[in-house]
């Protein structure tokens, strides 16, 4: 068993922020001086990358009024420089190339979604600062990108996270349902690792981002008679389409499903589904009760995995801040290659594939009659 | 019945119409002739509201209509053939003379001269066809269409424009009789034409256009003769 | 393959061949009526399907009162596009293409109204008959989705009377074959326009509460529809309502049977082929016949 | 039916040709010579067929049976374009001129045949393909003094009367230099004045060798052909010369209507 | 650049109008090079981009304006280039040059096939082949991932480098897209004014009278065709050139659509028009977002007004503008 090595600054750090935290309905007392430090973000609000983007960008809207009300950086206070990249790659870059060059930022959270991600990247890697991306790791030739820092889990992680779960479950044949986009990245990490897993797929149906009716697709996943089905999108469509054709097996998704508007979008459909995923706001573990209370008290409504991964990609970048000062780009990007343990997940952005996150970080989480409820369920790390 | 008193038209920066006076009586033939590009279409545009008119008046019957709007023109008892026929080529002989009864349905019973069935009577032709679709028909039976369509109004003035372009010199002829038993009806008729020979035989009297102006009237007398009087044609016409 | 599996894709591809058709209805009626490419019939639907959400969930309306509600918008859309976008391009003297260009706007606009103001949410909306199933031997459909069915060919015979039979039907029809020759007969060309546009925003309505059940409702699937009954409207002849129903069922069995007997990563690149191909083969759609060039 | 002799001087010979639309026959075992060097006139009632023969000699339809053959070889199976090559050169009912041009560029545009740059020649701008829009220019300038067009040379076509939209494609077509130029009603809309020019428009070129298939409903300008046919439901009811077949009762019945 | 007025002078006309038009051209030079030492790099991107939009929309434009060919396939002409780039410096490890003619030719071949057979369409049956085209083409980018990387795209793609010279910044590229862009539009304008150029206006104006005189119009069709490919794929390998990375997304129907509209907004009559259309696809949004989330919302508005108030785009309202300057009357042919 390995345990992840948190450094004490670290966890000294973790306290900072969870106190921070509370002092949300503390008076202000912000002593705050000088010219605001800026932190550029690039997410996608509008477009395909909506679902994700908005969600990050109200957490680290939280996130900076928090901060700021503690204190800011060494009495500075931060300003985060929010653009939306409407889900396309080369506006990414544009706005990328303005908050660096034109805002002089001295490091770049986001983008939302992959490709926008490594529009960004090819900037910020020229330049050695640093970038948070919300998302997973990209292309292979982001591994030789050595300030691109991932807060979300590369996909053969999501997917190991699921068969694990299929494993203790003692599932063997599946059916697999996903959309080309993201599902087809979860899938080819699924695919992979299947066989060390003893699990087979007796049919994989695949249809169109944005497709408004699967039952066919699904009707052929149902025909293969799998023991459970994974159903993997970023849309609510196909759980639907899968109950609606009556496959009633077991349906395990991934991360990238859980945000509620999609199992808001499922109806009375979001039953029986379980998700690998690391922040379940009706019953958060212990670390991330303070962060889901303070959100909750903000907007009145519970944050899940990708609110977290917002928080966590600022606290970082504010924590790189504190450590290297708010000019050296490259002091910001390697103060941040330490173990850090979030409300999300814990990182370790100098692991081999720029994330850290283990599988001991991913909590399972089952959709009962429209409600999520946090499973027993932990992947203990094996050797 | 009509009298269309210094109207000016056009389109765009360009005037085509310059004053133009005529008047057609009641039970009256009259024609207008001229050359291509003598504003002779844009005369008829005006007169039924396509081309909204620039100064002057049109009146009908002592109401001043040129500020109407042009789909209620038909209902002051004007019914129109555009160049070109203009029929509802997709949609069936019934249906295109259907949709023209129904109009000429609000005029005052005072007004109603032609029946659906008169209208048959007229074109004999049609009874067999109803059920064809216009652009199916040859030009001079659409043609025919088109007037029966315009009949159905109840109009008590009926405005041809260039009712004879393109049809052989049979159909001309047979336009001729048509024309005359219109006529006979009580319904007067301005006729919009090129071919003088059919103007001088279906009509009483002409007004001569030129450049967007009226610029000779060729009363009954002389009209008659117009074909036949080199001099005449030469002088309005010709050069 | 099992039966049960081919009588499945079946299903599917009659309902969302049902779907396809309802949009290319609308778009045909559209077209027909002013001869404008309504690159807005999409987000008919959608306004129709957000209304009928909304009179449902907030305030509580019966299903049936919720759907006329959401056809009514429809319809109210379809005339206020005409009147803000369709006619003053018209009194500008746009060409075919500007009218797609001003209705595209118009989508996107709909589109970022939906996202700002409804939210980026998938809404389930309540369907007829709930989300009962119905059997169908082994498959499943559902009870909507029947009525769905149903409602699309009813409306399609509705639309057909109104054409050939009813006086303001025909009247649209003279006056979208010649503006002119209408108003000569005293047809209001542009009232009649504008009852085009009303009729094809009710339609765009009815497919609108009709398929949001199914698909759920999200503020881009305007355009999606759209592109999909474009498809169904060209393959059944451009301005043929009747058409356009025979062309969403055919994409729709298409896209159905080439998930099952090919790939369904390569449904749309199967289905798009068979269109071109249809359109090479049968350049008037399958229910287009010009008049001939006679003498 | 009157006996149709083969001519040896025949620039055309439309051979048996059928056709139908729908079901609906429209041309029936239609047999025709265009003779070299002179004016074939048709006539026929609307609804006889008229257009559609001359769309079959033209290549803008195909017929269902028959063959059109042309200097002595079928061209029943070539496209419009490469009859155009071939020399023969059609005008249209309703005028069709390029409305968005001006009559000067209509005139270039109608010298297309009388050059050969490449598409790529044209791209990259190479001296050829200049010198050659100099040449182009130069005869379209020609045209303008021939036909009486330089009053309105730089006017937009589209802003034309009718009358000299229809002076314009018949100099547009006489420009393409054809053997066989096909006029389509080209009095259609003229009045007596300009269709007097027209005909002696039509006499000089000619005159100058030009081959002319004439469909016109205008008695005064058909009386310019040397030989007429009379086209009736699709058949052809007689042929002679203009002063026989105005003479002929059944052409005065059909078509005449006296 | 008097490129955009170029189609209503004779060829043989003088050369320099007058010596203020030399003067005026001067200027403009002068401006265009000293932008990028003036402006933030952030707005000489959005002019990188504004080219690279100007030259794969003006090859949407002229089948738009010249043959009347609504064309919503670009972008798969636009991907094919930025996937040869992209494969061909990163996979094959070509130099940056080979990689962009082989997506020229890629892309030409590719046109020439489908367009032979579709280009016997019209009209909206036309639109609706080519927006199935872009559907298909988006479909394969995104199926055949061992050359595009799928969704998760490709990157580190070669720069472009001019003798040894790196165009590694929005500024030094800027120079290098211009004069391409440049070139592009010479290319179109030597088109326009050429025989070619005459055939194509007249088989818009009136197709039939077109083929009487010879022109064979499938083939023209064809030919245009084949150049707009050609220009969207060399718009697309400068793009992932310049980027460096290029995934799926970038080749959906949306941008099919923006270069349409670049060719609409910007008046699809005129050449130079291209560059206004995508000046505004590239600066309204950038420009917009600074009002917040309802920037979609006034982002169609203005489109909608565009539209509605320059049926000619912004090209064809100022060409008539310049006109009415030069000849004292807006009058022309069109």
């Amino acid at each position: 068993m390995i345990r992840t090595k948190i450094s004490r600054r670290t966890v000294l750090m973790g306290t900072a922020g969870v106190t921070a935290l509370g002092a949300l309905h503390a008076p202000a007392i912000a002593q705050q001086g000088g010219e605001p430090i800026k932190i550029g973000a690039v997410l996608c609000l509008t477009g395909p990358g909506a679902g994700l983007g908005q969600a990050e960008r109200s957490a680290m809207q939280l996130a900076e009024k928090m901060v700021n009300e503690a204190g800011g950086v060494n009495g500075r206070p931060i300003r985060v420089l929010i653009e939306d990249d409407g889900s396309k790659p080369d506006i990414a870059k544009s706005k990328a190339e303005a908050l660096i060059f034109n805002e002089k930022v001295p490091l770049m959270i986001g983008s939302s979604l992959t490709a926008s991600t490594g529009a960004i990247a090819a900037l910020t890697n020229g330049e050695k600062m640093a970038q948070v991306a919300l998302t997973g790791l990209g292309p292979a030739i982001e591994l030789t990108y050595k300030s691109l820092y991932h807060v979300l889990p590369p996909q053969p992680l999501n997917a190991r996270a699921m068969l694990e779960y299929t494993k203790a479950q003692n599932f063997k044949k599946i059916g697999v349902l996903h959309d080309s986009g993201y599902g087809q990245l979860v899938y080819n990490s699924l695919r992979e690792q299947a066989a060390a897993y003893g699990v087979s797929f007796a049919a994989v149906e695949k249809f169109e981002v944005g497709a408004q009716d699967v039952s066919t697709q699904a009707a052929k996943v149902r025909a293969a008679q799998p023991e459970a089905v994974y159903v993997i999108a970023t849309s609510p469509v196909p759980f639907r389409g899968a109950r609606q054709v009556r496959i009633t097996q077991p349906i395990i998704s991934a991360i990238g499903s859980s945000p509620y508007d999609y199992v808001r979008g499922m109806g009375e459909y979001a039953d029986d589904i379980v998700f690998p995923e690391f922040l379940v706001g009706e019953d958060p573990e212990p670390h991330q009760k303070a962060f889901v209370d303070m959100y909750k008290a903000a907007y009145n409504s519970l944050p899940k995995n990708y609110e977290a991964a917002g928080w966590d990609a600022l606290q970082i970048a504010v924590n790189a801040l504190k450590k290297a000062g708010p000019t050296d780009r490259e002091a910001i990007a390697q103060a941040m290659r330490e173990p850090y343990r979030g409300v999300m997940a814990s990182y370790n952005f100098a692991a081999p594939d720029l994330t850290g996150i283990e599988l001991s970080s991913f909590v399972f989480s089952k959709l009962v009659k429209t409600q999520f409820t946090r499973l027993p369920f932990k992947v203990t790390a094996r050797s | 019945m009509l009298s269309v008193e210094k109207i000016s038209a056009g389109y765009g920066a360009m005037t085509v119409l310059h004053d133009i006076d005529l008047t057609v009586g009641a039970n009256e033939g009259v024609a207008v002739i001229g050359p291509n590009g003598a504003g002779k279409s844009t005369l008829v545009r005006a007169l039924c509201g396509l081309n909204p008119v620039r100064s002057g008046r049109i009146v009908k019957d002592g109401i001043e209509i040129h500020n109407q709007a042009a789909h209620r023109r038909a209902a002051a008892g004007m019914g129109v053939v555009l160049e070109n026929r203009r029929l509802f080529g997709e949609l069936t002989v019934k249906t295109n003379l259907e949709l023209a009864e129904h109009e000429g349905a609000r005029r005052p019973k005072s007004a109603e001269r032609f029946t659906f069935d008169g209208v048959l009577d007229l074109f004999p032709f049609m009874k067999g066809r109803l059920d064809a679709n216009v652009e199916l028909l040859s030009g001079g039976e659409q043609q025919m269409v088109a007037i029966g369509r315009a009949l159905l109004l109840q109009p008590d003035l009926l405005i041809l424009d260039e009712p004879s372009t393109g049809l052989a010199p049979k159909v001309v002829k047979s336009l001729v009789e048509v024309i005359g038993k219109i006529r006979s009806e009580g319904v007067s008729v301005l006729l919009i034409e090129q071919n003088v020979a059919l103007a001088t035989e279906a009509v009483d009297r002409a007004y001569v256009m030129k450049l967007g102006r009226v610029v000779g009237e060729i009363g009954p007398s002389e009209w008659k003769g117009a074909l036949n009087d080199s001099g005449l044609a030469k002088a309005y016409l010709g050069g | 393959m099992t039966t049960t599996l081919f009588i499945q894709s079946l299903l599917a591809g009659v309902t969302n061949g049902c779907v396809y058709g309802l949009i290319g209805l609308g778009l045909s009626v559209i077209y027909r009526g002013s001869r404008v490419v309504n690159a807005m019939q999409g987000d008919f639907s959608l306004v129709a399907g957000i209304i009928a959400y909304l009179a449902m969930e907030r305030l509580g309306a019966p299903i049936l009162i919720a759907f006329l509600g959401g056809m009514v918008a429809g319809a109210i859309v379809g005339w206020i596009v005409e009147l803000l976008f369709v006619r003053p391009t018209r009194k500008r003297g746009g060409t075919e293409e500007s009218f797609l260009l001003v209705t595209l706007g118009g989508a996107f606009a709909v589109s970022a109204a939906a996202l700002l103001f409804f939210g980026r949410d998938s809404h389930p909306v309540r369907g007829l008959g709930g989300n009962e199933l119905l059997d169908v031997f082994d498959a499943a459909i559902r009870v909507h989705a029947v009525w769905l069915i149903v409602l699309s060919l009813a409306v399609v015979v509705a639309l057909r009377f109104f054409y050939t039979r009813t006086f303001i039907g025909k009247s649209i029809m003279a006056a979208s074959i010649d503006a002119d020759g209408a108003t000569t007969i005293g047809i209001n060309v542009p009232l009649m326009r504008s009852l085009t546009f009303l009729l094809g925003g009710a339609v765009g309505g009815v497919a609108g509460v009709l398929v949001s059940p199914l698909i759920t409702i999200h503020y881009e699937m305007g355009l999606l529809l759209t592109l999909k009954g474009f498809t169904a409207a060209i393959i059944g002849t451009l301005g043929n309502p009747f058409g356009a129903i025979v062309g969403g069922l055919m994409l729709g069995l298409v896209e159905a049977l080439a998930i099952v007997f090919v790939s369904s990563g390569y449904k749309d690149v199967i289905s798009m082929t068979f269109l071109i191909l249809i359109m090479i083969a049968i350049p008037n759609g399958i229910l287009g016949h010009r008049g001939r060039a006679g003498g | 039916m009157t006996a149709i002799s083969m001519q040896n001087d025949a620039l055309m010979q439309v051979r048996h040709i059928s056709k139908g639309f729908f079901g609906l026959t429209v041309l029936r075992d239609v047999t025709l010579d265009i003779t070299e060097g002179l004016i074939t006139g048709l006539i026929g009632p609307n609804g006889a067929g008229k257009s559609t023969l001359f769309n079959i000699v033209s290549g803008f339809l195909t017929p269902d049976e028959g063959d059109v053959v042309y200097k002595g070889e079928s061209v029943a199976s070539m496209s419009v374009a490469a009859r155009s090559y071939a020399g023969i050169v059609r005008t249209f009912q309703t005028p069709q001129i390029f409305a968005n041009m001006t009559v000067r560029e209509n005139l270039v545009a109608g010298c297309h045949k009388l050059s050969s740059s490449s598409f790529l020649a044209n791209l990259f701008g190479l001296p050829a393909s200049r010198r050659e829009l100099a040449e182009m220019h130069g005869v379209a300038d020609d045209a303008l003094r021939r036909f009486g067009l330089q009053g309105i040379a730089d006017v937009r076509a589209g802003d034309l009367p009718a009358g000299q939209q229809r002076l314009l494609e018949l100099s547009r077509a006489a420009l393409a230099k054809p053997d066989l130029l096909c006029l389509d009603e080209p009095s259609s809309g003229l009045n007596a004045e300009e269709t007097q020019q027209l005909r002696a428009l039509l006499e000089r070129l000619n005159a100058e060798g030009m081959t002319i298939f004439l469909v016109s409903h205008d008695m005064d300008l058909m009386a310019v052909s040397s030989t007429v046919s009379v086209l009736c439901f699709g058949e052809i009811i007689a042929r002679g010369s203009f002063a026989a077949i105005k003479a002929d009762p059944r052409v005065r019945e059909a078509y005449l209507g006296a | 650049m008097s490129l955009g007025q170029s189609q209503s002078l004779p060829a043989g006309s003088r050369m320099p109008r007058n010596l203020a038009l030399i003067a005026a051209a001067a200027v403009f030079v002068a401006v265009w090079a000293s932008v990028p030492l003036l402006a933030s790099r952030g707005t000489v991107d959005l002019l990188v981009f504004t080219a690279l939009y100007s030259i794969a929309g003006v090859g949407v434009a002229f089948l738009l304006g010249q043959c009347g060919i609504i064309s919503l396939a670009q972008s798969v002409f636009y991907g094919i280039g930025a996937y040869a780039t992209a494969y061909g410096t990163t996979a094959l490890g070509w130099h940056w040059v080979p990689s962009l003619f082989a997506g020229m030719a890629v892309a030409g071949t590719v046109a020439f096939l489908i367009g032979w057979p579709i280009l016997r369409l019209s009209g909206h049956f036309l639109a609706l082949a080519t927006l199935a085209l872009a559907t298909i083409g988006h479909v394969l980018f995104l199926e055949w991932d061992w050359i595009t990387g799928g969704t998760l795209g490709v990157g580190g793609i070669a720069r472009i480098s001019l003798f040894g010279f790196v165009l590694n910044t929005p500024q030094r590229f800027y120079y290098f897209v211009w004069i391409v862009a440049g070139l592009v539009f010479w290319l179109y304008a030597n088109l326009l004014k050429s025989r070619a150029g005459f055939a194509m206006r007249a088989m818009r104006d009136a197709p039939s009278a077109a083929m009487v005189l010879g022109v064979d119009v499938h083939r023209l069709k064809v030919q245009v065709f084949v150049m707009s490919a050609v220009v969207g794929s060399l718009a697309g390998s400068l793009f992932a050139s310049y980027v460096t990375f290029v995934s799926v997304d970038s080749f959906g129907i949306d941008r099919a659509v923006s270069f349409l509209l670049v060719a609409v907004v910007g008046g699809a009559q005129t050449i130079l028009g291209s560059v206004f259309g995508a000046a505004f696809i590239t600066l309204a949004p950038n420009l917009l977002s600074k009002l917040g989330d309802i920037h979609a919302l006034v982002y169609a508005g203005v489109l909608v007004l565009a539209v509605i108030f320059l049926p000619q785009g912004i090209g064809g309202f100022l060409r008539d503008r310049v006109r009415g300057l030069l000849n004292g009357s807006g009058r022309a042919g069109r």
